[in-house]
């Protein structure tokens, strides 16, 4: 049962994906689009065996970012998400500062911050939490909003503290909601980790993609992005997999 | 010996080939010189590296140097490596485009906040062509070969080695014209330092100045021995050896802009003057300093190292 | 009698009117307080700017961009419109195409096995990558920046109403079912309204997506927009335009806010009644 | 308060279609699979003649809301056969009023709007139908709630709103879920008197499910008594009491014997402690 | 089914502690404000003699659920003075079990972990608190339902679950919203007793909310009956009957009498139509 059921979640996006990758290549080829311009997929998957040692090492970098990057915007945008939405001050003072923080397109920030702090680690962390944190803090505050407010009366019947309420009965009340964001976050922190790499940074597949840009190397370019997104599809699956191991009643 | 950190200006290419030959011959060894080169993102951050002490010297084309100095910045150019500009205006070969006139009712794509954007009024105007007549589109220069090759343009605003090069190696062939040689007679990448680091070690970086034009006289001399410096100074370089080599045809042309005799690195005060003023008047650069205040030849080498 | 006494005072105003009037004064005072949040956070800026003697090449300060923007309010004004147009343009097309297409991954699950991580997988080419093969296709134009911050804010709006419409309780369709409702009445009636909570988090987080993909699709292609503006200011090296620039994104992107929360509060009355 | 009775409130002059009929034949309901598989009701038989009155009554937990689910045709059935008037049910049966257990009223709509929810989706006459919804409001003593949204309501009113969303479309079948749990006593009285003036009038099928004796006795024509979970009906009680049936049924002998004989019954399941 | 009585299951040996008594002067509650403001109860009094049980009966939507939040401190006064123990109510009573009338069950806890919350908040012997939850679970026929979700359960069950999470901490005041209103009637008359015995042998004081004239007449010391929205006491009638009190009231004259007592008063307030 089980066994059918995993062979499934396996299988079925991967004929997805090689469905995607041959109408692709039958595109290219039909049109005979040059490489400069998109890359057949047996291009890029020549690329991408050939490079495999670079992209591992590349990827590894950038999948370090990632996951430093999803906690160090996640963990603020829960905690300020909190605030929003248990206090009305707070909602009216912060909420709009961070979307107006959020507002501000801080991938033009990048070369400062290389500027200020020169190629550490600390700016590319800066940009990637500061622009992945937003999901995940309008969804919680959503979630924390969702809770009916006659658990409240439940609680406080109970005495229940500040933080059993919030554990017992805030957090995963909004659970469903956070790990919505996450979803989002974790998708859009590796599209950010590789545009800040590429603008800021020595290591990672963002700054292959400035050396396959720079060369024209549209294949490598192409191989950079399929390894990318096959750590954002496998981040992904992982939010999904915590999703139903940490909230179990969602499937029962 | 000593260290000397070099912000660059971006990612290894013909533009550093110079430093690699110096580096791999041993000439920063004789020179007693320890030198980091660091790869980077734009002029503009390399002189800003340098403004914050970052770094020991940057290597940043001029115009972006000169602007970031003209805010307030503490930082001075001491050579002129690349004596000429580095940009202009490609098109393919069978466009029909020689000269500046035959821009008149084209299509040119420029990337916005580029370092040539700038560039292109004065440039235009040096030629008599009113603004109108070239019709400028702004296009991410990522998708500058793809509208050229499918015709959505006519011509881009580049360096040579960045649109040319790789073309040729489609087989497809293009035309470069230097906005240097067309009325824009502004220097390009040069070797930036802060005030206060340089009063510190003066000698050094008359030394390293030395040591790096006669790296890039015997890059000259060798060119495939400078690509193969280049190549192993900076392994991870996605270039090709004969793409660098291509290129370097171009890099060695604004080194050498005046041809054989000419002196590496070095640009005359009154060239100085020359180029203010074309920046001061039809660049909106801020008039209020001496242009002495941006540069100084305290550093060129006793003796000149010059273009063969 | 005291029931009489203690019944609330009648007041003339009809219930709508107090509704509106509400929502402006509590909105009004919102906006106000988040203003001055943000006067302060910009007045801490200038504070330590000038107390440490930050050069305007490094950061510049908020009197020196703030400036600009009164200074040069017409011709940012006129880039922030176009900004808009696209936004709007980019952001409607994210709407429409993304709840739909949630609608379909969340009813059927072989879709969210296979199609979702090629989504997913899509999604994460990263826009500066995809731009400039999207201008060799489709020309350089408008169209092209729309589809960027379609594609930009695609993703949140499909991820949060997919769980919107998953979250939907099961027994709601009991009800939808018993009365006949065809798909067409059960989405609107039912699952829509239901899924709304999600929906509007998702295109809160949408809004603010398209506002960061519409500069950098002015970054690869456009004649005008803020994003536009801003590269433009850094090629000249206009340090207090560029911030100015990014200023009035900040505020573009709050005015899609609040009417993303006006919207809220118009299309669920519900969320705001009682307790 | 109006003193239209719900009676007239209810039928819009057309006199009386017959019901629908329901025939089941060994239907069994297992909820989830695998080793979690929770086998919740059967095999049972039912046998609703159209225009009958049938009330199904046994212990918490037994299975009576997931039969009026299988009935529906809301839950599909783990096995038996199934046929609503002679056709097997293929899909969800519409032209039926619904009274869920717990109510299930829709958060984001006012209460009126619940109710008008029927009218909106199955097409009918606007003002015909809102006439009716108010005069239901009314009879169910919800004057003022219309504009109210659920959480606003008290637990009774929203049960009350529900039942007025299962009546306000008029529905040649009934089934209803312990409608009348959280009424006061008087009001409960009340309803069910109107309730069976409905029904003698329009004869509709009614499947009713409640865990009131007095309830079951005072409505029905037939009461059938399920086992504890996994439920059977172990008794098929025919009550043959005249109609319409009195307020205080207690005061009847007639009522006591087929409420002390269901009381008896249930005291055999072994129910009782004391 | 276990043998045990609930009662032997609920005390704990610690023979009781006197509860807790209530004085209210003259409350009310408005909910929202402006002119959406409605006025869901009062102005009334209460005076809840520690160890007493009180029953409070009227009409669907009069504001008993409103006096509910308001004794236990969960909602603020409209206007008025509270006291609990002659101490003015400042937070929400903790020393306390309640069951709300919609239970509010935690979607996400199984039925036996909604039950451990109480020991998990309150710091309490895990162990002890396990053992006291399995023999309620036990009692209240939730054999089997420990590890079910709220939604898996039936309706009954679920308000059961919420009777069970009440009692389980063994609190010395009991305040219960129609407890007993999804239980089929055999059980109802089973969990009451087993309630009355509780009680005797614990004399907690005990708010206990209903639309059941036979349970308030059942359990209270005194029953105090509520007039139509906004509700107002208008009847306090002291039930003088011997406890523990039988199973069949009805066949009692003394309770019938009390029964058509309330039963006259609600007729008075103009609910009966037919
Ligand atoms: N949060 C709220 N906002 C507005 N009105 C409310 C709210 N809660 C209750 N009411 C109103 O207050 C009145 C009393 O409600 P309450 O729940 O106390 O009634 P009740 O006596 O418990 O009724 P029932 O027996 O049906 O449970 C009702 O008219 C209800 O509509
Ligand atoms: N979705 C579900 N998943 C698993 N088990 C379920 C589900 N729904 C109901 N059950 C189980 O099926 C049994 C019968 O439930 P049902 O709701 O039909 O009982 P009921 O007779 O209506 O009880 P009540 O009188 O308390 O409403 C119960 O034991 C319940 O736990
Ligand atoms: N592929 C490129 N964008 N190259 C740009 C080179 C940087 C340029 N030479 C400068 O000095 O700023
Ligand atoms: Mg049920
Ligand atoms: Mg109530």
């Amino acid at each position: 049962m089980t066994q059918i059921s995993m062979l499934r979640r396996v299988a079925e996006p991967a004929l997805w994906f090689v469905g995607l990758l041959v109408v692709w290549e039958i595109l290219v080829r039909g049109f005979a689009v040059p490489t400069f311009i998109l890359p057949a997929p047996s291009q890029f998957l020549t690329q991408m065996v050939v490079d495999y040692q670079r992209l591992a090492q590349h990827g590894w970098a950038t999948t370090q970012m990632i996951l430093i990057g999803f906690v160090a915007g996640a963990v603020p945008g829960l905690i300020l998400a909190y605030l929003i939405a248990r206090f009305r001050l707070a909602e009216q003072i912060l909420y709009p500062v961070v979307v107006f923080i959020q507002g501000l397109p801080k991938i033009t920030l990048a070369p400062l911050l290389l500027v200020w702090f020169g190629f550490s680690d600390f700016p590319k962390i800066l940009l990637t939490a500061l622009i992945t944190f937003f999901p995940v803090l309008v969804d919680a505050v959503t979630g924390f909003r969702s809770i009916d407010k006659r658990q409240y009366y439940l609680s406080r019947s109970m005495g229940a503290s500040w933080w059993q309420t919030f554990s017992k009965f805030e957090l995963p009340t909004a659970a469903p909601y956070i790990f919505s964001g996450f979803r989002i976050t974790v998708v859009v922190a590796v599209t950010v980790v590789i545009v800040v790499e590429w603008l800021n940074s020595q290591t990672g597949l963002g700054y292959l993609v400035l050396r396959a840009m720079d060369s024209s190397n549209t294949p490598l370019l192409f191989a950079i992005l399929f390894v990318g997104s096959m750590i954002g599809v496998a981040l992904s699956a992982c939010v999904t997999l915590a999703e139903r191991l940490l909230l179990p009643w969602k499937q029962a | 010996q000593d260290h000397v950190s070099v912000q660059m200006n971006w990612t290894a290419d013909s533009a550093h080939l110079g430093f690699a030959m110096a580096e791999s011959l041993g000439i920063y060894d004789e020179y007693d010189l320890d030198v980091e080169m660091i790869e980077g993102r734009g002029s503009a951050v390399a002189a800003q590296l340098v403004a914050t002490g970052q770094v020991d010297l940057g290597y940043a084309d001029a115009v972006a140097a000169l602007n970031v100095a003209s805010q307030g910045a503490p930082i001075r150019i001491i050579s002129t490596i690349w004596k000429s500009g580095q940009f202009g205006i490609q098109s393919l070969a069978d466009s029909g485009i020689e000269g500046p006139q035959d821009l008149i009712g084209k299509r040119l794509a420029v990337s916005p906040g580029s370092a040539m954007l700038p560039l292109i009024p004065v440039f235009l105007r040096a030629n008599g062509i009113a603004e109108g007549d070239v019709e400028i589109t702004n296009s991410s220069e990522n998708a500058f070969i793809g509208l050229l090759t499918s015709g959505q343009v006519d011509a881009v605003s580049q360096t040579p080695e960045n649109i040319v090069v790789p073309l040729a190696a489609e087989g497809i062939e293009a035309n470069n014209m230097y906005f240097y040689t067309n009325g824009v007679p502004l220097a390009s990448l040069s070797l930036v330092g802060r005030e206060d680091k340089l009063a510190e070690r003066p000698e050094v970086f008359s030394r390293f100045l030395e040591a790096t034009a006669r790296g890039w006289q015997e890059a000259m001399q060798d060119p495939e021995a400078a690509v193969e410096a280049l190549m192993e100074m900076f392994p991870e370089t996605e270039h090709s050896r004969e793409a660098l080599l291509q290129a370097a045809e171009y890099s060695f042309a604004s080194v050498c802009p005046g041809g054989e005799g000419d002196i590496i690195g070095y640009t005359s005060a009154e060239t100085w003057d020359e180029m203010y003023d074309v920046m001061t008047t039809a660049m909106d650069l801020s008039a209020d300093r001496p242009v002495a205040d941006y540069y100084t030849l305290d550093y060129t080498p006793e003796t000149d190292v010059l273009c063969n | 009698m005291s029931e009489q006494a203690l019944s609330t005072p009648q007041t003339e105003r009809s219930p709508l009117w107090y509704r509106l009037d509400r929502l402006r004064s509590s909105f009004a005072g919102s906006a106000v307080l988040g203003l001055l949040a943000i006067a302060a956070l910009l007045g801490l800026w200038e504070w330590l700017a000038t107390l440490y003697n930050v050069p305007l090449w490094l950061v510049p300060k908020p009197s020196n961009f703030l400036g600009r923007l009164v200074s040069d309010w017409q011709m940012i004004g006129g880039h922030a419109i176009a900004t808009s147009i696209t936004i709007v343009e980019g952001f409607a097309l994210g709407v429409l195409i993304a709840v739909p297409l949630a609608l379909a991954i969340a009813a059927i699950p072989a879709l969210e096995r296979g199609l979702y991580p090629v989504i997913v997988f899509l999604n994460i080419m990263p826009k500066t990558v995809i731009g400039p093969i999207l201008i060799v296709w489709f020309g350089i134009g408008p169209l092209v920046a729309a589809l960027i911050v379609f594609l930009m804010c695609f993703f949140p709006i499909l991820v949060d109403a997919m769980s919107g419409f998953k979250a939907v309780d099961k027994r709601l369709f009991y009800i939808s079912r018993t009365m006949g409702a065809n798909e067409w009445q059960s989405f609107w009636k039912f699952r829509l309204p239901a899924a709304m909570p999600h929906i509007f988090s998702g295109m809160k987080i949408g809004v603010v997506k398209a506002v960061e993909g519409v500069i950098v699709a002015e970054f690869i292609a456009s004649n005008r927009g803020l994003g536009f503006m801003v590269m433009q200011a850094s090629a000249f090296m206009d340090i207090s335009l560029m911030f100015a620039g990014l200023v009035a994104a900040a505020i573009v992107a709050l005015f899609f806010n609040g009417a993303m929360s006006v919207a809220e509060r118009v299309l669920m009355p519900w969320s705001r009644a009682g307790h | 308060m109006n003193q239209v009775s719900m009676t007239s409130a209810l039928s819009t002059g057309q006199t009386s279609v017959a019901g629908a009929s329901i025939t089941a034949q060994a239907i069994t309901k297992t909820y989830g699979e695998g080793p979690a598989a929770f086998h919740a009701l059967g095999p049972i038989d039912l046998d609703i003649k159209p225009g009958e009155f049938v009330s199904l009554i046994g212990p918490s937990g037994c299975g009576k809301s997931t039969t009026l689910l299988l009935a529906s045709g809301l839950e599909p059935l783990s096995s038996g056969t199934l046929e609503v008037d002679g056709k097997p049910l293929t899909r969800p049966l519409s032209e039926v009023g619904i009274v869920f257990q717990d109510h299930l009223l829709l958060d984001f709509r006012t209460a009126l709007d619940n109710v008008m929810l029927q009218q909106e989706i199955r097409g009918l006459d606007k003002a015909v139908i809102r006439e009716r919804a108010d005069m239901l409001f009314d009879r169910l003593g919800l004057k003022g709630a219309q504009k109210k949204y659920p959480r606003q309501l008290s637990g009774g009113m929203r049960q009350r709103v529900s039942i007025a969303r299962a009546l306000v479309h008029d529905p040649s079948m009934l089934l209803m879920d312990e409608p009348f749990g959280a009424l006061d006593a008087i009001t409960r009285t009340q309803i069910r008197h109107d309730l069976e003036m409905l029904w003698l009038e329009t004869r509709k099928t009614v499947l009713f499910i409640t865990h009131s004796i007095e309830e079951a006795v005072g409505l029905s024509d037939r009461v059938l008594v399920m086992s504890t979970s996994p439920g059977r009906i172990i008794e098929e009680i025919k009550i043959d009491l005249p109609r319409p049936r009195p307020a205080h049924l207690g005061e009847y002998p007639e009522f006591s014997a087929y409420a002390e004989k269901i009381y008896s019954i249930f005291a055999k399941l072994g129910v009782y402690k004391f």
